[in-house]
């Protein structure tokens, strides 16, 4: 828990003030998380500087162990037991204006997370629970944040899988996460991270667990949703070549900091930062293959 | 809570026994527990006055012996009346102790070669094949319980093997004695109510509770007034137990604990069967530490007739303790420290002691006279097993008196049943056997001497040595008055007060 | 490893519907394997005690009888002949699974009784005790086995852990020596052995439970008396069961808070009390049940010092007692006994299984 | 050009409790030439492991027949592999799962020169060959990264001086930085040592970039076969083609993949 | 947690693998170091010392009967005296001498006989393992106590035939782990590409499988050390188990019960096992958490 934000702690603010019409979305400012390892303390993140706007995808890249999810984790609360963590994170929703996420007591971060901050994780069939129904799985949430009745909330998650394109959705909310393929339960959890329409949707490498055709509808999925709904989209992947094609602008981390923050095609064509040269250079150099209509439009579709 | 306190009519009284009960089926039952059970439920042709086991006193019947010991001629003895109201008639009796004969059950043996027949509707004959001077005191023993036969043969008694009437027996009593069956649990309890219809004085407890408590916690029950009576106790359990809430009644036991030795030269291991290794043994035995352990009121028995009993004999100087005879003799056994395997079973105590302790104790002495003992344990069952087919080396067990008279310690001779389980076979020492068949033979007064000549033959070349004739406590809560022991029924519930 | 049915998810999971829709009664198809199962082991519980005591080096007629008449061959035959000892003992073994199949466990040579009846006796006294000790180290044991997981490395933690491992650590027959002791001959607090003071008349026998059956009967007094002697016995073997219960639910607890769904169920802003008892809970059932069931049947059998010391006069003492004597027919019907309730239960626990995970119910 | 490899029309199925069997290779029917890298694409479950497997003889077929160097590929038993079919070797795609914990990289690699006879090169050279120092031998896989795990056990399938190496999703677990260098460098090692190659993978881009053929596989069958130009640019079949275009590109322009 | 765990040979959550300095082997010094496992060590330390010097340390011969019976603790019998006038404080220290080697003894064996037939049982599967593990299976159903007791009860009492009747009933829960472990390991990839080199079974098992499975098995062993001497001592207690004069603990906790009023004939040896017991469990639960969490699973599911 942090002990700095403490000190500033003046909780949430049900709908924003006047600057509001500001920015909308999230921003981390100077995070810092360390846990107590082996051998002493070590810094996991050293200093992130981020921002997520509203109504676009920012995608965060990094090898392996560079501390992309301890960034995700850390914004809602998650972090390992028994880690420091310090910096701000604002969120600014339509509903809600939090300054410092991090200096939330856990009533105060159980309102806001699941209600404007959302996360979806890695493997689909790991982060739905095998033994309760996805309707249960689809409403808990709704109802708790939103207070509505049992009926409405299972209405709502019929339009939330809707939503999705989850097959015959109504049959499904009766149904257990074993009966569904891995594409379909990355479907459902996604809806699950959209049910109280949240502002800022955390994406962990939503796709590395699915085949590509798989990955190809997810990461349509997640581009439409932050397009319709306006959400902030913070995309977690070690995968270039899907930041490329659905991030608006693109982060590198490396080694617990964001080295380098821009534009998607300034990022991949024109990297400034080495290291990030060093991640485009290893690409599999390929055109894009024949059969796929190459279509300029979609090129830009915002 | 349950001292004394007042259930129904009359007042309860807790007895804490630790348990070998069986059955309470007179004509089965041959252990200690169920010789308190069938005494307090059945009356018996004869019987003995409190704890005197020495003169059979009229029960039932009253007898008369013929001068030969071989016909006894029993009358019946006033009015006795079963539980249920009926009275108790010749007819009952004889029943009765056909059956005990007819079943086969392990009492049966103590009417072997006797002919029961009834002579009139008051008179029974007992006809011995040959001189049978022990009956009258073999006519007490609760297994030889009168019953009801009117009633139990409609619950499948009989005087035959087909006899069926154990498991009617023990829910419901059919005897004429002070009490009545009112519940009965082999494993935990046996509860008493009145006979309404009992001859005798009316007992003093309208409820007695038999109770399976081990040894030592019916000392903590006696203390904690949860009981009044404690059956199983030792002397170091009882030591400061006297005055105050509770009170120690010592008697003298009549078990005999004794050593045997091997005589086969198959289980001998070449050492125990040489009269000079059993003289190191018996000088090597430190008697004193024995008796402390076996505690006050033990002693040590001359023979192997307990000192209650005719014919019973004191300890002399021979079997007393010293390690040079007993170095000496040692040496003159050609002993070259083989190890010697000393049986005992583990899971049973005889008067609150264990044979552990004494087994112990005499190994530790006997290694310091250079005998090297390793003890073997067993439980009860598969000790017996080994020892009844006299495959033992040696060992230490008990003699318990299945009736008070000397003749039943005759079975400690050659080519009898304990003999033989020294490997003692027929034949294996005649002047011992000489000895034997004069004390059978003798009648009337020459019997002491007879037994008493007989056991000193024993001790000089016999097999076996007899250790130590424990004493008995029983304790009870300071307000029983009245308690006698008995060597044949342990205790008589009935004459407690 | 996970194979995720794969291809264009859209597709596949219309003909992965209907699949799932036409299997009939998986659950019943799952609920008779098990049984057969269990009926197989049972078997094999049969087996393996029959060979056993036919194993069983000594003499049981030697055991049997008493000192004078097992020198008489007369009555030796008698008695070999009445326990059908003199057939060959392959006909023993279906003699005796006929008899068994009556309900007829034989005749108990120590205690003359229908072994059946004798076990109608114990066995309700060790399951009193059992369920006793079941339901409060449930409460104890998970409860604390809970609290362990979520403080993990905390404090509370490691006094909850050390307590457990303490728990499991006393020699139960000393420890019941200790209480006895301390309880009862020192303080006085508690009553002595056996199951009800000796004046108490046991309640009509309807369960063979005496609080249960007092209960029924409506005597309070005898049940107040039943629950009193039912403290220290149960304190003993509760300590034991706790520990364990302890370790294995806090091991499975945690187990399941390494999860992704439990993150994703905290993530989605749940209450904390949701997130325990909906998600977590849930999840470490099944391993939490298995022990359950494990200690239950631990508990059966494992009451044998504690029934010893207190004089319980249930299944332990019964067994102890026939396996010194070898009195046979007593040590098959225990084992037999013991055998189907411990097979009972695992079945139990399997279509419990079946029943909540969805996994099992409709694969 | 001769085959080392030939499959024909096999079929492998797996019992499953209480379902009828899957058949999980479906009357497979292919040939892997002399030196030639042949790769072998498709979705996750489509079978191209349980066709790897059963080409080392891992899994009993169920109909067809494998045939290496025209004898009959024989199930794998109890019994130790016979020595003609150690010429087949394959690289696993869990580099933390395919090297033994407990023993050093360089008795691990001997075991590899051990199970042919014949002059195998020294461990030092194929630690070269694979681009790692020759005193790592001395080390326990513990030490090393997933890339440098990845290139030991090529040196130690390469240790048996195989014919047929097969790459069973060898880069799968790799990071990204690593998929291409690795698989290149599986690919020059087998042309330099005329080995062929039976390279599977599920990432189309790196296929394209090695092998000389590529198969695409659905469902237990091969739906389609080509050189890797031919189905890279000109895909015949339906499937080829979505799961060509489902491949994100990292241009910088924001194509999203069709799905 | 680091991802290790997920890269584990099921590979079930992450497709990558982590950075290789994040792998380390299994067993971390930094265990040791815990509080608990501090005491346990030391008190293991402590008992392993007395059983080597037990004649230098202990004050008399412990079957020495010369001293008054039933004396309560005093200084010169710091224990007190037993039924027979031997000092129980020396009987409890050579207690150490039988119980720590015979639990060594049983463990050891039971491990070695349930491991060997648990690996053939996961190594051979199919008909092998169903007829090994529906044995282990009818041995979990029937009483561990009871099974024990008649062992004890026929083949007679004496330490080692308290070790075989206990040996009986220990060795199926070895064997479920080390099946379940073998049958995890068999398909590792590792496994695979050895048998691929032509390693034949006795190789394949010997190398590659069993030094991969052996901690959890040894960690096993030390949390079922503290079982072993509670059974060991339950089963003298019963008088099933040591032979008189031999001081074993349960064996003298049992003298004990004879005598109730003099409380320290039980009172030491059952502190002496509950310490020793104690002791191993603390060793062991730090060994355990140790380990993987993947194969710490297999351990906790069966020691019971
Ligand atoms: N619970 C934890 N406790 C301590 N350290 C942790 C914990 N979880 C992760 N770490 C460490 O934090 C660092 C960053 O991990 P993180 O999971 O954020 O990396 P990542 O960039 O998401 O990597 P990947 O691409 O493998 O998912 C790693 O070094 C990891 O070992
Ligand atoms: N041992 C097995 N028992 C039963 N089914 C199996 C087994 N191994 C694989 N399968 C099934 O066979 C099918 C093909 O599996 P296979 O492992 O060959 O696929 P794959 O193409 O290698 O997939 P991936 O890309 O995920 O590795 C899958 O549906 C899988 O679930
Ligand atoms: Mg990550
Ligand atoms: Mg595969």
């Amino acid at each position: 828990m942090s002990r700095v934000g403490r000190g500033q702690a003046d909780g949430l603010t049900e709908s924003p003030g006047a600057d509001a019409a500001d920015w909308r979305g999230l921003r981390i400012g100077g995070l810092t998380l360390s846990v107590r390892g082996k051998d002493g303390p070590s810094e996991i993140l050293r200093g992130v500087d981020l921002r997520v706007p509203a109504g676009e995808v920012t995608g965060l890249a990094g090898e392996s162990g560079s501390g992309k999810t301890m960034t995700g984790l850390a914004v809602c609360g998650l972090q390992p037991a028994g880690a420091l963590v310090r910096g701000t994170v604002e969120l600014r929703g339509e509903r809600m204006l939090v300054p410092n996420v991090l200096s939330l007591r856990s009533r105060e971060l159980n309102r806001v997370r699941g209600r404007e901050v959302a996360m979806v994780f890695q493997d689909p069939t790991a982060s739905l629970h095998p033994m309760i129904s996805i309707g249960g799985q689809l409403t808990d949430h709704v109802r708790h944040h939103l207070g509505m009745s049992k009926q409405d909330a299972r209405e709502h998650a019929v339009s939330l899988l809707e939503r999705v394109h989850v097959p015959r959705p109504r049959e499904a909310l009766s149904r257990y996460p074993h009966q569904f393929s891995g594409g379909q339960l990355q479907r459902i959890a996604i809806a699950s991270a959209i049910a109280c329409a949240p502002s800022v949707l955390i994406a962990d490498e939503p796709t590395t667990a699915l085949d590509v055709t798989v990955q190809a509808g997810v990461l349509r999925l997640l581009r439409e949703l932050c397009d319709d709904l306006g959400l902030a989209v913070l995309l977690v992947t070690h995968d270039l070549a899907v930041m490329s094609s659905v991030a608006d602008t693109i982060a590198v981390m490396h080694d617990g900091a964001i080295v380098e923050h821009g534009d998607r095609r300034q990022v991949i064509r024109h990297p400034r930062n080495d290291y990030t040269r060093s991640l485009i250079e290893s690409l599999p150099k390929t055109p894009p293959p024949g059969a796929g209509p190459y279509d300029e439009e979609l090129t830009d579709a915002r | 809570s349950g001292g004394g306190s007042n259930a129904g009519g009359g007042k309860t009284l807790v007895v804490d026994n630790s348990f070998d009960l069986k059955t309470s089926d007179p004509a089965r039952a041959f252990e200690l527990t169920g010789s308190i059970v069938d005494h307090a439920l059945y009356e018996t042709a004869l019987t003995f006055k409190g704890g005197d086991v020495t003169k059979p006193v009229p029960g039932i019947m009253s007898y008369k012996e013929s001068s030969d010991d071989k016909t006894l001629t029993l009358t019946m003895n006033g009015k006795h009346y079963f539980s249920n109201g009926d009275p108790v008639t010749v007819d009952d009796v004889v029943f009765s102790l056909k059956r005990v004969q007819g079943i086969a059950g392990n009492p049966s043996f103590l009417l072997d070669g006797v002919t029961v027949t009834k002579k009139d509707d008051k008179t029974i004959v007992l006809t011995s094949a040959s001189a049978n001077p022990a009956l009258p005191s073999i006519l007490p023993n609760p297994s030889l319980g009168i019953v009801d036969a009117k009633a139990l043969k409609k619950h499948g008694g009989s005087t035959t093997k087909s006899d069926s009437a154990e498991s009617y027996l023990n829910k419901t009593s059919l005897g004429s004695g002070p009490y009545m069956l009112q519940s009965y649990n082999v494993n935990t309890k046996v509860v008493f109510a009145p006979n309404p219809h009992y001859a005798g004085p009316k007992p003093a407890y309208g409820k007695v509770v038999l109770e399976n408590v081990a040894g030592p916690t019916q000392k903590i029950n006696v203390q904690a007034g949860s009981s009044q009576v404690a059956l199983d106790l030792n002397a170091d359990q009882v030591k400061g137990l006297s005055g105050g809430k509770t009170r120690v009644i010592k008697g003298a036991s009549p078990y005999l604990i004794y050593l045997w030795f091997n005589q086969d030269a198959a289980y001998s291991g070449g050492v125990t069967d040489k009269p000079d290794f059993l003289t190191a043994i018996r000088r090597g035995i430190d008697y004193s530490k024995i008796l402390s352990l076996a505690g006050e009121g033990a002693t040590q028995p001359g023979g192997l007739v307990p000192s209650q009993f005719l014919g019973s004999i004191k300890a002399d100087a021979t079997d007393s303790h010293d390690t040079a005879a007993a170095k000496a003799a040692l040496a003159r056994s050609g002993y070259a420290g083989q190890t010697v395997t000393f049986s005992y079973p583990n899971d049973i105590t005889v008067d609150g002691i264990q044979m552990e302790t004494f087994a112990q104790a005499l190994q530790a002495q006997w290694k310091a006279i250079g005998i090297n003992v390793s003890l073997s344990p067993s439980p009860i069952a598969t000790f017996l097993d080994a020892y009844r087919g006299g495959k033992l080396q040696s060992g230490i067990m008990y003699w318990g008196p299945d009736y008070p008279d000397p003749s039943d310690y005759l079975v400690f001779n050659p080519g009898e049943d304990l003999g033989l389980r020294a490997g003692w076979k027929a034949g294996a020492d005649p002047t011992v056997t000489a000895a034997e068949h004069k004390a059978a033979a003798a009648l009337g007064d020459d019997r002491a001497g007879a037994y008493a000549d007989w056991q000193r033959a024993q001790n000089a070349s016999g097999p076996f040595v007899p250790l130590v004739q424990p004493g008995q406590y029983v304790v009870t809560s300071s307000n029983i008055t009245s308690l006698q022991l008995n060597p044949v029924w342990t205790v008589d519930l009935a004459a407690i007060k | 490893m996970t194979s995720l049915p794969s291809s264009s998810d859209v597709e596949l999971a219309a003909t992965g519907t209907s699949r799932a829709g036409r299997r009939r009664h998986p659950l019943l198809r799952y609920v008779g394997i098990r049984l057969g199962i269990s009926v197989l082991l049972l078997i094999g519980v049969t087996i393996v005690t029959f060979v056993l005591s036919n194993l069983v080096p000594a003499d049981p007629v030697q055991a049997a009888l008493g000192e004078r008449a097992a020198g008489d061959p007369k009555i030796v035959a008698a008695f070999r002949a009445q326990q059908g000892l003199d057939k060959p003992v392959v006909v023993q073994y279906f003699i005796y699974l006929a008899h068994l199949l009556q309900g007829n466990l034989g005749t108990s040579t120590q205690t003359h009784n229908p072994v059946a009846r004798d076990l109608a006796v114990a066995f309700p006294a060790t399951a009193e005790l059992a369920l006793f000790v079941l339901v409060f180290s449930i409460v104890i044991g998970l409860g604390l086995g809970l609290i362990a997981a979520l403080r993990h490395n905390r404090l509370s933690d490691q006094v909850i852990r050390v307590f457990s491992l303490v728990g499991i650590s006393i020699p139960t027959f000393w420890l019941a020596l200790a209480f006895f002791y301390l309880f009862f001959y020192v303080l006085g607090w508690a009553p002595g052995t056996g199951r009800l003071d000796p004046a108490t008349t046991p309640p009509p026998t309807v369960t063979g439970m005496y609080t249960v059956d007092a209960l029924l009967a409506g005597q309070w007094d005898t049940f107040a008396d039943a629950l009193a002697h039912l403290v220290l016995p149960g304190a003993v073997l509760t300590l034991y069961t706790v520990g364990l219960l302890i370790r294995f639910s806090r091991s499975g607890v945690l187990d399941v808070l390494s999860q992704d769904y439990v993150k994703a169920a905290r993530a989605k802003g749940l209450p904390a009390r949701a997130v325990v008892f909906r998600y977590i809970l849930r999840g470490a059932l099944l391993p939490i049940l298995t022990i359950v069931g494990l200690a239950f049947g631990s508990l059966l059998s494992g009451t044998v010092l504690t029934e010893q010391v207190f004089g319980w006069g249930g299944l332990g003492q019964y067994a102890y007692k026939s396996a010194t004597t070898l009195d046979l027919p007593a040590v098959m019907g225990v084992g037999v006994v013991v055998g189907i309730v411990y097979i009972a239960i695992n079945f139990a626990i399997d279509v419990v299984y079946g029943f909540i995970d969805p996994r099992v119910r409709v694969q | 050009m001769p085959a080392d490899l030939e499959f024909d029309d096999v079929a492998v199925s797996y019992r499953q409790a209480g379902r009828a069997d899957l058949r999980a290779v479906d009357g497979v029917s292919l040939a892997l030439h002399e030196g030639e890298v042949l790769g072998l694409v498709g979705e996750s479950g489509c079978g191209k492991s349980t066709l790897a497997r059963a080409a080392c003889g891992l899994e009993p077929l169920t109909g067809g027949s494998i045939r290496f160097d025209g004898e009959p590929v024989t199930r794998l038993g109890r019994g130790r592999r016979p020595q003609r079919l150690r010429r087949i070797q394959m690289v696993f795609q869990n580099p933390y799962a395919s090297l033994n914990p407990r023993r050093r990289i360089g008795s691990q690699i001997e075991d590899g020169r051990r199970a042919v006879t014949g002059n195998a090169p020294p461990v030092a050279e194929l630690l070269a060959d694979v681009g790692l120092e020759p005193d790592v031998a001395r080390r326990y896989p513990h030490e090393f990264s997933g890339g440098q795990r990845q290139r030991i056990a090529i040196a130690r399938a390469l240790a048996a001086m195989p014919r047929v190496l097969i790459g069973d999703e060898p880069i799968a677990s790799l990071d990204a930085s690593l998929q291409a260098r690795i698989a290149t460098l599986m690919r020059d090692i087998a042309s330099r040592r005329g080995v062929s190659l039976l390279f599977i993978s599920h990432d189309l881009s790196v296929v394209r970039m090695i092998a000389d053929r590529i198969a695409v596989m659905r469902a237990g069958r091969i739906v389609e076969l080509g050189t890797a130009e031919e189905v890279w640019a000109h895909p015949r079949d339906a499937y080829t083609r979505r799961l060509l275009a489902a491949i994100p590109i990292a241009d910088g322009l924001g194509t999203l993949p069709g799905g | 947690m680091s991802t290790d765990a997920a890269a584990g040979p099921g590979g079930r959550r992450t497709l990558r693998a982590p950075a290789w300095k994040r792998r380390r082997r299994p067993l971390l010094p930094q265990q040791w170091r815990r509080p608990m496992a501090i005491v346990g060590i030391v008190v293991i330390v402590f008992w392993l010392v007395i059983a080597v010097l037990a004649p230098l340390v202990a004050p008399y011969d412990p079957l020495a009967q010369e001293f008054a019976r039933l004396a309560p603790p005093s200084a010169a019998h710091w224990f007190g005296t037993d039924v027979l006038g031997r000092d129980v404080l020396s009987r409890t220290l050579y207690g150490s001498r039988i119980s720590l080697p015979l639990s060594l003894i049983l463990v050891l064996a039971s491990m070695v006989i349930g491991s060997v037939v648990g690996a053939i049982a996961g190594y051979f599967g199919r008909v092998v393992d169903e007829v090994i593990m529906r044995i282990a299976d009818l041995v979990f159903a029937f009483p561990t106590i009871i099974l024990a007791m008649i062992v004890a009860a026929s083949l007679g009492p004496s330490l080692l035939n308290a070790v075989i009747a206990l040996l009986v009933v220990s060795w199926p829960s070895y064997a479920r782990v080390m099946r379940s472990l073998v049958l995890s390991a068999r398909g590792q990839e590792y496994v695979v590409a050895g048998r691929l080199l032509g390693a034949g079974t006795v190789r394949s098992l010997g190398r590659d499988i069993l030094p991969n499975v052996a901690a959890p098995v040894l960690v096993l062993a030390t949390l079922d050390f503290g079982n072993a001497i509670l059974l060991l001592s339950g089963l003298s207690f019963l008088g099933l188990g040591a032979v008189p004069p031999t001081p074993e603990w349960g064996a003298m906790v049992s003298d004990g019960v004879q005598q109730f009023s003099s409380w320290w004939l039980a009172a030491f040896p059952g502190l002496a096992i509950f310490t020793v017991v104690v002791a191993f469990n603390f060793v062991g639960d730090a060994l355990r958490d140790a380990l993987d969490p993947r194969t710490a699973e297999a351990v906790s599911e069966v020691s019971v």
